[in-house]
């Protein structure tokens, strides 16, 4: 039964957890990603593993952290070590089937920056960097952008790739020696998919209650749209309550 | 002969321009009685180290003791990002040698293991790989597979001269132990010239022989070893204490501006004479016991 | 859907011809039930690798079960050689690629790290190279450092079908604790596709929860979890039981001639139905509790 | 003050014992190494790390083991960990000062074979094989090889090099980007060093109560030999008492 009550974040969330197949193994910062994931555990997808880079498996918080370097965020978890061995004997083994990334902003071929705002060689304002996004965007089998439905954050080309999506489209990505790529970018008003062969950003489904010209205008490109669009699946009503009730409890990431 | 040693005296064992590893990740086991003792000693021109850019280097950076950050970026989680390293990097006074986690990793792992350099898929194709050719082409390299032909990305060993690792166990020999995950600390152990371990609990080698499998940092690595407890605070130190988000907030909202961050500067670090004045100062044993860490919890 | 398995299924998911990475060394932590089994379900023409070779290779080899053995050599310590490899080696029946230790160990590295391959400064000059150079060159190449210029010996990632390990403590996940040293054997597991735990002790992953530095096996990793005591038997299992001195002495006396190896095998591999039958023929409870471990000594 | 009365493997012990500085770290195997490493750090160098290759540092063994596979050997380590740690981490990275090595035979450069005798191309049978042995022989910044004084073992060319010495001599080493190489030779009637230019054996002391005409009858090649060889160092009285009453005393390492 679908939920009729919920609010944008909580159907990126329930997007993203149905990204993720039961067996898989994930990779995910903080934020919206790790409702989606614990989401996905919790439904679909009990032997999902979920890494957490700087060293922690399939953790079972009961407090809501500020970060990955919270605690409480590492609470029950099974295995506690490290950067090398989470992606580097995981990630850069080849094993992580999804990683999720967010960013300040997107382009048209899923590339991300999370690095800096402006001219690289001029005026810019810096920002966090990559901590494990790059790693995660060139080492996992695919990766799943979730991101704000904003024009500043959607631009045909983002000024500076601090994680490598299919960078100039076609075939540039193999190229580079990379594999894998990012499969969907989940907004607040809408999923995407890339086109297999120029690589670019092509809308897959609008959510409920949102009309196609709200999904282009607040882009900085046009995205390719095919000549049907469907809705979004909504959420249902037991998602909702996991997340209101036991994965958010305080809303701190689904807002 | 012995290794134990007051927090100045280890402090002055590292001259201006060395090359520092540090232990924190965020705001979770950050150096930061540490980066206050190296700010009040005047010790400037370091190149810090660490994967993922923490508090402790932020507060370094701020002060103006860091020419160069060889780090994956970074932030305070929730709380704000790495401001003074930002400003540093925007306003052209600091040498941002900006990579992945992974990158940073690897190249400690290769300096820990006495590898000629690593190859990693990590990088390619983005702009922090183009940046990197720009700021630091002498550590990045090409290598061709000689199994397969494939060229791939070849980074150099980090190799510092100096790790600093904030850990809950240590004797004092300095083999220590370390709760929670470890993240890049046993490779920077490793790959380090020497160790400074700051613990929050000495105690006999006795106890480190009963449950050698936790021993991460091997004391013969180690020149110093300084027991002071709360020695992370404002940050946490899994199964010791939480971090105090009060003052990580003062903290954030003081690194908004050059001069908020001097007086910040003026207040904890120069105000005070060493790390039991600083305690008395954001509230001595009432404030720390609020902070102390649920023994099941581990926060 | 659950991993939990009996000895037999766990090896009954071993097709001929499988690259097997064995946790055991010299005569701890060998894979004897196991090694037991292979032979009795008649599987052949394996590939063997690990460090050291130890006591669980020997076996398989005199079995005639093992087509290549990739390794450091080995020994029985003190008890003697590992007569049947040395036996195959000498007579041919065996491809020995013999390593180092640590060559051997940064193959698994290389392979758990997904590096394309890994340099090193063992091997050079020694005749176990010039002896590689022919038996495995697809192995072994050589790379030029990019940053000096001098030229390595690199070594092909190790990439095993699946890694046998026989453990102290697992869940039914197969998140596995390693007490004592672990040699190779972390790097055997990340570097393999699928991992088998054999386990003395069963415990709720509630247990593995609560110290979870000490999870070297992670779950996600392992294919089959067999709870199996006394499965190293002969060899020891640190913590929980010692070597059995008679036994090995026995063993390496049956090793001495193919006749008397044939006649071992008779008695302790087909002259039983399974683990448990063996564990009476060596003298059931009584020798076993003869031979376990001191809580503190640990042996 | 001087024992009179001791084993030739006591000797040996302690002239092992003699090549360890306090503060250094020594990788030693089982076997005499382990009675002359704890004899040292029992007297003269009590800062002395001792380094077992499958992950144990600093034990303190009160039971007599087997080899390294006992858990004997490991009591009361401080550090628990692993081949890459001890051997990758500290080794390969440059930080083992002494490697004690033996094995079935070693040569006029230093060269030891633990692999086989015979032909390796023909009829030859198998020992025990590199374990440690060539990591040791090729990243320790000096080794010392402890070997019985019998005309089969010590041979003007080893018949496998498992773990090298100086090769053919001279700059060989260096030529194949090795450092360090092995500096003593300690047998049971005599230690031996390397000539500095030319890399071959050269005698430097003479037990107490052996001749040099004992040593050169029972060596396959001719070492060098000075004009004056001094006699080798005794034991103490406090050596001989440590190995019998605490360091062996079941005298399973030292005969």
């Amino acid at each position: 039964m679908y939920a009729e009550d919920y609010t944008p974040f909580e159907l990126m969330a329930v997007a993203g957890a149905r990204e993720l197949k039961d067996g898989e193994i994930v990779a995910v910062g903080i934020g919206l990603p790790v409702v989606a994931s614990f989401l996905a555990k919790r439904t679909h997808a009990p032997r999902l593993t979920i890494l957490f880079e700087l060293g922690i498996v399939d953790p079972e918080p009961i407090h809501t952290g500020v970060g990955l370097a919270d605690p409480r965020v590492w609470y029950r978890a099974k295995v506690m070590s490290s950067f090398v061995d989470m992606l580097g004997m995981v990630l850069h083994r080849g094993l992580v089937d999804v990683g999720f990334l967010g960013g300040l902003e997107t382009d048209a071929y899923g590339n991300l920056n999370t690095t800096l705002l402006g001219d690289p060689r001029g005026t810019f304002t810096h920002s966090v960097g990559s901590g494990g996004a790059n790693d995660i965007a060139s080492s996992a089998k695919r990766t799943v952008i979730i991101i704000r439905h904003q024009a500043r954050k959607l631009k045909e080309a983002v000024s500076f790739v601090t994680s490598p999506g299919y960078l100039q489209g076609g075939s540039a990505r193999e190229a580079a020696g990379l594999r894998g790529g990012p499969v969907r970018v989940i907004t607040d008003k809408a999923i995407f998919g890339f086109d297999p062969h120029s690589k670019r950003l092509r809308l897959e489904s609008i959510h409920p209650r949102i009309t196609l010209e709200d999904v282009l205008a607040n882009m900085g490109f046009q995205p390719l749209v095919p000549d049907q669009v469907p809705v979004t699946e909504p959420p249902t009503v037991e998602q909702i309550r996991l997340i209101r009730e036991e994965i958010d409890p305080e809303r701190i990431y689904a807002g | 002969m012995g290794k134990l040693a007051t927090l100045a005296e280890a402090v002055a064992s590292i001259p201006s321009g060395t090359h520092v590893a540090l232990s924190g990740f965020a705001i979770t086991r950050c150096n930061m009685a540490f980066a206050r003792e190296v700010i009040r000693q005047g010790i400037r021109g370091l190149t810090v180290s660490q994967c993922v850019g923490a508090m402790d280097a932020d507060l370094l950076v701020g002060a103006g003791a860091v020419e160069r950050m060889i780090y994956g970026g970074g932030s305070l989680d929730r709380f704000g990002r790495l401001n003074n390293v930002n400003r540093a990097i925007e306003s052209g006074t600091l040498i941002a040698e900006e990579y992945s986690s992974l990158s940073v990793a690897f190249r400690y792992l290769a300096g820990a293991l006495g590898l000629p350099f690593i190859p990693t898929r990590s990088l390619r194709g983005s702009d922090i790989l183009a940046r990197l050719q720009q700021i630091a082409p002498e550590n990045i390299g090409t290598v061709q597979d000689p199994f397969t032909g494939d060229e791939w990305l070849a980074l150099r060993p980090l190799v510092p001269d100096v790790a600093v690792v904030q850990v809950q166990v240590a004797d004092e020999e300095g083999n220590a132990w370390i709760f929670g995950p470890r993240w890049d600390n046993e490779e920077q152990v490793k790959a380090s010239q020497r160790v400074i371990v700051i613990t929050e609990q000495l105690v006999p080698t006795e106890i480190i022989r009963r449950d050698p499998e936790r021993t991460v940092i091997p004391g013969f690595k180690v020149s110093h070893v300084v027991h002071l407890p709360f020695s992370a605070h404002p940050t946490s130190v899994y199964r010791v204490y939480d971090y105090d988000a009060e003052h990580i907030r003062e903290y954030a909202a003081a690194t908004r501006t050059v001069e908020e961050f001097r007086a910040y500067l003026e207040k904890y670090v120069f105000g005070v004479q060493d790390h039991w004045e600083y305690l008395e100062l954001i509230g001595g044993m009432k404030r720390l016991t609020s902070l102390m860490a649920d023994p099941i919890l581990g926060y």
